[in-house]
């Protein structure tokens, strides 16, 4: 069900774990609902130098972390602002939209910890946007993620 | 991924057809093609044959050969018994009596009844998943129409008090159904002593194969069709019979009926060393459900921190087939409405594991999954934000 | 009992499984034994297995993949789409349309929905069994919420003019259903040519197994589920897969539409050489349904004075398997209502007989039949006490 | 789904055809219902000297009137009277009882004939009872017999 680059990321996650003083942390995500995304960001020059993260969630969870901490390392922070679920959905290849929520979770961890570095420097948070794709449904405060 | 080797263990999620039952069917397949309702020698050659699977079903149960009614799965009996009486019924009142851990069969099936104006009280379960027979008697009124508790639950195992909650019900004059999909071929089971008036159950829980159940129906219980047409299963369900199918399930019965006890012990003795090896192997669990009453091949248990799903695909790359109470394995991210209703906090119900074990698994399998699973989930624990990173 | 050989032309009943959906099948019966909704691999494969018998199907109606969904059969399916979208729509509307001759499976399906209030008109149908489109254009009130017209008559053969009809439904904006069980995999069918909201379709009338359907939903018509439970089906038809007969199914469908054209000019062939015999050597028949606009395997011929049933029998003694609209065979001794609704009179109807003819006759299988019927009719003829002892 | 004795009764039934100058004659059933059963009588001495039937009804109704004929032939009246569905039914041995409506119609038949031959010689015809068997369904004037 999941493609081979998902499993691959799965199975051996990139940048997994925490940075010890890091530049911004970003938590996103409920354990309620099954799903948490922790982004760890080391800073320099407007530049992410290293990210890593940690995640409690279904198996979907793991390999967008993964890629998602790839994708921004060496980017700028406006760069990494607009790495997307989407681009994370494509890097990871053939995932299927139905679990577009777990890449969804990667992007809003990625917003969540520049606008935590931006307020914690003084820059002023940039506004992230409602995620609202269709793919996903309220569910009782949860978003559901179909099995299809 | 490194597939050393198949060990299957969710055996309460579907069974592999037994091999004698694909056997059994494949005749139904190649020839004796008549449709059983014709009326020509080959026809009856097929009537027959679903007659037969009717005996074997109704000696299993205890009940009489056209108290069973054929269907297409333990879905359809639920929904069956369900609205049939429901709808058979709704003049001495529309007040329907279930539990908050019955499968989604009946659970939904209710729900859609309670848009239409149907009142349906869902009866809670203690910390072990068991019905407070209590509960029940106080739960009934002049307007109870129908109580519907489950045999044995599908993700706890846990067994109810069936016979007393029946004659609970039975002293208010009111049916009583149970989906047994989950015991029928795993326990003894018998209608008349428990005093069921309904009962689901679905082949391919005991080794028949998927698409073929049946519901008991008591002789004289009111109960309206569901499926209308044609005059099979004598005028109560419609529907050119699944004749391989039903072959294949009568075939299953009496194979998993025999020696069931002797079975149910061996299933059981596996399923308690492996819960003892995890319990001795991994930190932070908890076992679900009741120590005690539950079906014999059933483990349940939540591990701190971590989800079900990604557990469930590590242990798929070790080649082990289990089940979780979490997340997208049913359509949503929720978790099992059972292990909540159990008391269970919904992070920890996330972190559910269910292995069910059944007379095809073995010692060595049960070896293979103790020596996997606590680094499997000391892994998932390692990458989790939750908890003193307490690895196993 | 003289056995001399058997001829099945019974097709419209049931028809064997074809060795190739056979050997298609074994494999999900013997391994492959996941439950498609679970996580892991091998539950996947089954899940593969589903996915790839959808495609057949959408692609031998020329529908999208996800507007199938798998059912128990052609039963279920028209239950399904009559009740289904009647109460998803019944703010809309209380009325629905259908036709006198339909087959009992929407027919008894509407008298239910009937007894809860909701309006049925029965459209008429000529001597040749159709059904007149300004009928159906002067019966449409805005009240109706669905008409359904059968493809074609499981009885005479008659093909209905479904795409006039269709268009007529459409202009007033409202659903059309189409019970195309007989239909499916003898003829082209296309669900968007011709304009199909709903379409019932049953594996086991094109060499399929028993207990498998399908109902086409074209996106976005409002229906309500009638099997509610889990997620399977995207959430619109609960209930563990009939893995095997889906994957049946599948590979059925490829099979029967496979040089459909041809086959039919075939079949037609053999049927209407078995006609002209029949009329040639016996006196007093009358064919029924349609001369032209009909099944190419669907003969239906009334032979006068004689009563149905008892020519079945006396035909089965000879090895020959086929059908009437009389009697005991329909659980009652009611003459076909199809026949009836032609202008047929009850005495005549009683003596029909139906013969479906498939690509597994042969054309000694047709001499066959035309040696033997005769004697069968003129036997029959002498014990009657009707007419003036015509004999053939 | 018929027993031996019934088949055999059905392939080779036994006084099948007319009688001519009959003593008595007698149908009953109803062609739209789909079943008749006529009985002719040759009578001499009240005894019934032989008996033959014509039928129009489903496989079932041949084998009934083959045995119905067979039972009576030599019985005096009262006898032949007493003649019951039962009887013909039990023997023809395990015909389910679910097409016990096509005896009946046997035992109708018998009864009518009877009576035409008592009302044509001034005897004043027999009681008829009605027949009321939990096995037959009123069914819009047909009786319903069922395939099970
Ligand atoms: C026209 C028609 N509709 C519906 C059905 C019912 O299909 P099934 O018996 O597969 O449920 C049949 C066949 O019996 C049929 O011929
Ligand atoms: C307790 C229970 N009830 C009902 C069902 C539904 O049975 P089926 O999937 O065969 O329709 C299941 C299995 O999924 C079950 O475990």
């Amino acid at each position: 069900m999941y493609s081979k680059t998902v499993m691959d990321h799965f199975m051996n996650p990139r940048n997994v774990g925490e940075i010890k003083n890091p530049g911004g942390v970003g938590e996103v995500g409920n354990p309620v609902c099954g799903d948490i995304m922790k982004i760890f960001l080391k800073i320099g020059d407007n530049r992410i130098t290293d990210a890593k993260f940690k995640t409690f969630g279904c198996g979907a969870a793991i390999a967008p972390g993964s890629m998602a901490t790839e994708l921004i390392k060496g980017k700028s922070m406006e760069e990494a602002w607009e790495v997307t679920n989407k681009a994370v959905a494509e890097a990871l290849k053939g995932r299927p939209p139905i679990r577009m929520h777990c890449s969804v979770l990667a992007e809003e961890g990625i917003h969540k910890v520049i606008n935590a570095y931006r307020v914690s420097h003084n820059l002023g948070p940039w506004e992230e946007k409602a995620h609202s794709h269709h793919e996903e449904k309220d569910n009782g405060g949860c978003k559901t993620c179909y099995s299809g | 991924m490194e597939e050393q080797q198949l060990v299957y263990m969710d055996h309460a999620a579907t069974t592999a057809v037994h091999p004698e039952v694909v056997e059994a069917m494949i005749p139904y397949l190649h020839g004796h093609y008549g449709n059983p309702s014709s009326i020509y020698s080959i026809a009856q050659e097929a009537k027959e044959a679903v007659g037969s699977a009717r005996v074997s079903l109704a000696t299993a149960l205890g009940a009489d050969v056209d108290e069973i009614y054929f269907t297409s799965g333990g879905t359809e009996s639920d929904n069956w018994a369900i609205k049939g009486v429901t709808y058979a019924n709704r003049k001495r009142g529309d007040h329907i009596i279930t539990s908050k851990i019955e499968h989604h069969a009946i659970l939904h099936t209710c729900q859609y009844l309670e848009k239409q104006g149907f009142k349906i009280t869902y009866l809670p379960v203690d910390q072990y998943g068991l019905v407070d027979p209590g509960d029940l008697e106080r739960s009934i009124t002049d307007k109870t129409i129908l109580v519907s508790v489950m045999y044995a639950n599908n993700e706890i195992g846990t067994i109810e008090p069936v016979q007393e909650l029946a004659s609970i019900t039975h002293e208010h004059g009111v049916y009583f159904h149970t989906d047994a999909v989950q015991a029928v071929g795993h326990v003894p089971v018998s209608v008349r002593s428990t005093g069921i008036d309904l009962l689901s159950l679905s082949g391919h829980k005991f080794n028949g194969p998927k698409g073929t159940g049946a519901l008991f129906i008591r002789k004289g219980v009111r109960i309206d069709n569901i499926l209308h047409g044609g005059a099979q299963e004598r005028n109560r369900r419609a529907g050119t019979e699944n004749l391989a199918g039903i072959v294949g399930t009568g075939k299953a019965i009496e194979l998993a009926t025999t020696g069931i006890e002797e079975k149910g012990v061996r299933i059981r003795t596996m399923r308690d060393r492996l819960l003892r090896g995890i319990q001795d192997s991994i930190q932070n669990t908890r076992l679900n459900g009741h120590p005690l009453k539950r079906l014999p091949g059933n483990l349940n248990v939540s591990f701190d921190y971590i989800e079900g799903e990604s557990m469930l695909l590590l242990l798929d790359s070790f080649g082990i087939c289990a089940s979780t109470g979490s997340a997208c394995t049913s359509g949503s991210l929720e978790p099992s409405h059972v292990l909540l209703a159990t008391g269970l906090p919904a992070e920890t119900a996330h972190g559910s594991l269910r292995l069910t074990v059944d007379t095809d698994n073995t010692n060595e399998e049960v070896d293979y999954v103790l020596s996997t699973l606590p680094r499997v989930v000391s892994r998932l624990r390692e990458m989790s934000p939750l908890g003193k990173q307490v690895t196993s």
